[in-house]
């Protein structure tokens, strides 16, 4: 049956704390009101108060708080009602979290849950894509999922984890990204991209909202000879790069593709990367298809010039096709 | 009530304020509902007396570090109708030029620190204002607004104590509305008064009746006055109600019904009304004749908002940061 | 000094921490003057009261989230002397394996949650392990070190309006000794007592005498107690004076001699000596025996300490990140 | 006369307040003490307590009233202790401090001063560089000088710029380089990189302590015949793009150097922007030097095997240069 991407988050939250009395949630407005998003909607009701805790408005109190009960063993998952509010709690993920198992050698099973990106017209405080900051800091694992299975089986690998993880959950795919579920424990391992969309001509290197937007570049150029390869990253930290690398080694010309803006993106590092360890196969230089350096714009005009999509992927895709 | 030297020419110009907050405010509901607004909408129905009482205790070159629910405030300082319902929809003529929306607004040509969402990261800059009127000398004071949710957050403590230990003239404004979302005030302090907060920065804290416009007016007109002369800042409290959603998506269903019944009769608006009439200032003549440049007022916004044009997808719009970061 | 049930070998312990305290740092010290220490070296002279008596108030299975004035605390949790002259020296044998150095050390299994620099930041952490006790209804405590500097940190507030609200066991206790590094109370705040911030949370708060070992452990053993038994958090304020400069390069100049020389008739370990000799609990027989042991104990250490390696540059001590981090 | 990369920061400074009244500092220690590394010693005699503010213990508020003092057109310059606290004032820098300009179209005229960077024995909490976050960030412009006169000149044009500046002043460099500044209001324009050693063989594109270094292996490659080209970018954000690629185009192999982690560093974007904007020049894989994804260690043998030095730079640089 093909649910949602947020039902897949709700399944994967639910069966975790099904399964693990050690998990529990914290964040605000996610036990009476289920969420801004809804997806903790329900929890309240079977796992109690002392599991979904409703909290003051305080971001870096909240997820201090996760660091500690995960210092004890337990396995905290805290909502970010934002992910643009995740600054408000930086220090602690980069100073505390982040460095503690390298520090001491004692684990951190702490869950962010970070609803990010744009395409819902909320203007800059409410459609920021911050990953970035946080692939530059050792000791946290990203995982940014584009489909409901990945969803799933990526945020119940992220519980299961021993150190700190940030999940980005997309906001524009909740309810506009729809597909299978595996019954049961069907885990996605951090550290594996996936390839979603096999092809010769040119690997687009992409993740969580761009996915969709690749896969329908790719097929708006199969009618002229132009065979994409999308491959899906759904883990940002650690990069996949055997995967990444087999791509690029057999199309020879590579582009990456994210929402977050260009400059300092993640996308820059594959492409550095990709600079070095894959030089002798390029046949072309390293595309980026990504936001400008401005802050995410409010009025839908600009919020649509801002975006990269389909169309733009396509353009920039043929232009290294036909390099 | 009490009525502090307020002329009645002043007290209309309350009531005017109060009621044009009202009303923008209930039109922007209505384009919400036919979708004609872009984004989500945030209402202060039923607080207006905290903004329009702080602004209306302010003098002109005074400087305000609005929230959300705060309109009253904004209009008072001079942000139009027109450019409010413009930021609404997205427009070239809003105050951010399409670039944010709804309530993050201002001009800081006319005294309005533009609204960011991180709650309570104003209350700091607000201070850092005040430090600039201080350190120049200036005779001027700084009101800074914030939530019942906001007070949780650092950037609260962090403000507040170091305006008090500079002694920046500064009054802190709490809409204590009884929610933060849907977070009760029990969830978020085991205080009763968000007032005693002051304490902490050895500031005076005060505690008023927030749908009261002129008790709002003649608490922060002492903190005013008192930060004018070097006294240092206030926390001044306002006790009320959020009458509606937190934004016009939330139902609130979680608010109990009795809370709103019993905070209904206190609306400031009617309050403020019935004592204007009391006062044989207002009367229907002169409360009709008000209604009707009120809605004048409104649907010239209205239609002035709709007619302006979007931002530019590509050109200079994109481009001015570009500028502004080239050497 | 109130007595407090206290046996004598209890009082002989609480003499021992703090004379191991002070001589640990002393000789410390002398190393860094001979150049054998790696970074800077924080001291605790003068206020090791309130460490030890706090940490002495405390069940065995508690948890502390220490300050970078804590020794005598996390001496009183297990950490050994060689432990700690290791992180000093940046050696593999340190509890940081020489991956951080000075103060920044712990061991959760010792219920010492590991110190980081920036100021305030163990204090949510603290809340959440707290948290984690109420959940699993365990009658464990945590006691939360931190200065006076500290308290105007946005997380101090954070976590401590957490912890009200959750009526989490914690006791947070402040080192009030008068400066951050240059930075005197009058300038950190606009209040006379860190206590005084309790109120801002719906938290008791208490003054006590920093420098009576006593006292301090009196409160927090009230505090502690009322804690365990669901009543929530208390804030603790330690009145005391940082004796050296904030750090060994510091010659804290800026601190009048004068206070100085009133806190050092104030000394901890002086009072608590004359109160166990005035008891007959110490004489100079047992005063003589401790100090032989202690400066046996230090001096094993230091050997320790120097003998023991640096780690390896490279290989699996860079390299266990990487694991850590593999899927 | 040749002065320490301290001093040159201290008379930009003090040139500075004694020109611009509405030029003020505030920060934890600056007054009294003259700031940890007594940058400002002096400066509360000469200039008085009003604007030399020694401020409570709140990097957060600190930003954040130097904003709202940067609203009404002075120019406040923020000294953080040390650059690793700057992530408790992250909020203030990239929600409100960065995107306000663009917003609303008002000046933000402010300077924060960082002091990062390790060579100094002062582990995790007390080593960190942290520009990666804020070259993601738009709307901040990043200056990181390597020499006393830049040090000096670019503080210079930082504090009369109208927007934020966050200024890298790298803490082993304050004593240990030393060199000549020009009299007067010698401003070095933000946005200009510099060639400090032209050569034929490798660029290398670096910046800050790293120049220095860089410089080091070029000497030490001389004999062999290898001729490295040294870049000092001396601005971060925005990057001297015409700069950077003058010299690939002439070179045709590049590598970037810098002292924070090399994944998700700067030197991915500028590898980045080199395999797209300089793929035909390139003649080799672009190749970073940089430090590993771990936190800074403590110890002097883990820093030293950390942090990139003239060594490991002629290594790579060697190995660009036979490839
Ligand atoms: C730092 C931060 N966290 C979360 C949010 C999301 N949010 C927006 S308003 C709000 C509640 C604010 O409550 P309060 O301060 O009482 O103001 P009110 O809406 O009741 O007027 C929340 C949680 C935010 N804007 N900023
Ligand atoms: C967030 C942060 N800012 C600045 C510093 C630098 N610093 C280290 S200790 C200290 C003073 C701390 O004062 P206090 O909390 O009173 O503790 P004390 O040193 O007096 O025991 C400062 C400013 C820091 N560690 N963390
Ligand atoms: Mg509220
Ligand atoms: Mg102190």
């Amino acid at each position: 049956m093909e649910i949602t991407y947020l039902e897949a988050i709700r399944q994967a939250l639910w069966e975790e704390m099904d399964r693990d009395d050690q998990v529990f949630m914290l964040g605000q407005d996610i036990g009476v009101y289920g969420g801004a998003f809804k997806v903790t909607k329900g929890f309240l009701e079977k796992f109690g108060p002392e599991r979904v805790i409703d909290t003051p408005l305080s971001e870096s109190a909240i997820v201090g708080a996760a660091i500690g009960a995960a210092l004890m063993g337990m396995r905290p998952v805290v909502e970010m009602q934002f992910a643009d509010f995740i600054s408000c709690a930086f220090d602690q993920i980069v100073n505390m979290a982040a460095k503690h198992h390298y520090r001491l050698g004692e684990p951190v099973p702490l869950v962010i849950r970070a609803p990010y990106g744009g395409g819902i017209h909320a203007g800059p405080y409410h459609s920021q894509s911050p990953e970035a900051w946080f692939f530059h800091v050792a000791g946290l694992k990203l995982v940014a999922p584009s489909t409901p299975r990945d969803a799933k089986g990526l945020l119940k690998a992220a519980i299961r984890d021993p150190n700190p993880v940030i999940y980005f959950e997309h906001k524009y795919l909740y309810r506009h990204m729809k597909g299978e579920v595996a019954d049961g424990d069907d885990l996605v391992p951090i550290g594996k991209a996936e390839v979603k969309r096999p092809g010769s001509s040119v690997s687009v290197i992409t993740y969580g909202a761009m996915v969709q937007q690749s896969l329908g570049a790719a097929e708006r150029l199969m009618p002229e000879g132009i065979d994409l390869e999308v491959v899906d990253l759904r883990t940002l930290q650690p990069l996949d790069m055997a995967t990444i690398l087999a791509s690029v080694e057999k199309t020879g010309r590579a582009m990456v593709v994210h929402e977050a803006p260009k400059t300092g993106g993640i996308g820059g590092d594959i492409a550095a990367r990709l600079a070095e360890e894959a030089f002798r196969y390029l046949d072309a230089p390293i595309l980026r298809v990504a936001a400008p350096h401005t802050p995410f714009p409010f009025s839908p005009v600009l919020e649509a010039s801002y975006l990269p999509n389909a169309d733009k992927i396509a353009l920039k895709a043929r232009e290294l096709a036909n390099f | 009530m009490p009525v502090d030297n307020v002329t009645p020419t002043e007290l209309l110009k309350i009531y005017y304020y109060l009621k044009l907050t009202r009303g923008l405010e209930q039109r922007v509901i209505t384009l919400y509902r036919q979708g004609r607004i872009v984004g989500g909408v945030y209402i202060s129905a039923g607080e207006e007396a905290i903004a329009v009482g702080s602004a209306a205790a302010l003098e002109a070159d005074d400087v305000i570090a609005p929230s959300h629910r705060d309109l009253g405030a904004n209009l008072m300082k001079g942000i139009t109708p027109k450019e409010y319902l413009a930021q609404y929809l997205g427009k070239q003529t809003g105050l951010t030029r399409g670039r944010d929306g709804n309530v993050h607004y201002g001009d800081i040509k006319r005294g309005v620190i533009g609204f960011i969402s991180p709650m309570a990261d104003l209350l700091p800059v607000a201070a850092g204002v005040g430090l600039a009127f201080k350190l120049r000398r200036e005779r001027r004071v700084v009101a800074a607004f914030f939530g019942d949710g906001a007070s949780s957050r650092g950037d609260f403590h962090e403000a507040l104590n170091l305006a008090a230990v500079m002694k920046l003239p500064l009054v802190f404004i709490c809409h204590n509305n009884q929610y933060a979302y849907s977070t009760p005030l029990e969830r978020q302090m085991a205080i009763e008064h968000v007032a005693d907060r002051a304490k902490a920065y050895g500031m005076p804290g005060v505690t008023v009746d927030g749908n009261d416009v002129l008790a709002v007016r003649s608490a922060v007109a002492e903190a005013a006055s008192r930060a004018r002369q070097g006294g240092g800042p206030t926390l001044v409290e306002g006790k009320t109600m959020r009458m509606r959603g937190h934004a016009e998506h939330d139902d609130a269903s979680y608010v109990p019904a009795w809370m709103l019944e019993e905070w209904r009769k206190l609306d400031p608006i009617d309050r403020f009304g019935g004592y204007l009439r009391e006062r044989q200032i207002l009367d229907d003549a002169i409360a009709t004749e008000i209604d009707d440049r009120l809605s004048k007022e409104i649907e010239e916004a209205v239609a002035f908002a709709e007619a302006s044009p979007f931002p530019e997808g590509k050109g200079p719009n994109q481009l001015r940061l570009a500028a502004l970061l080239a050497p």
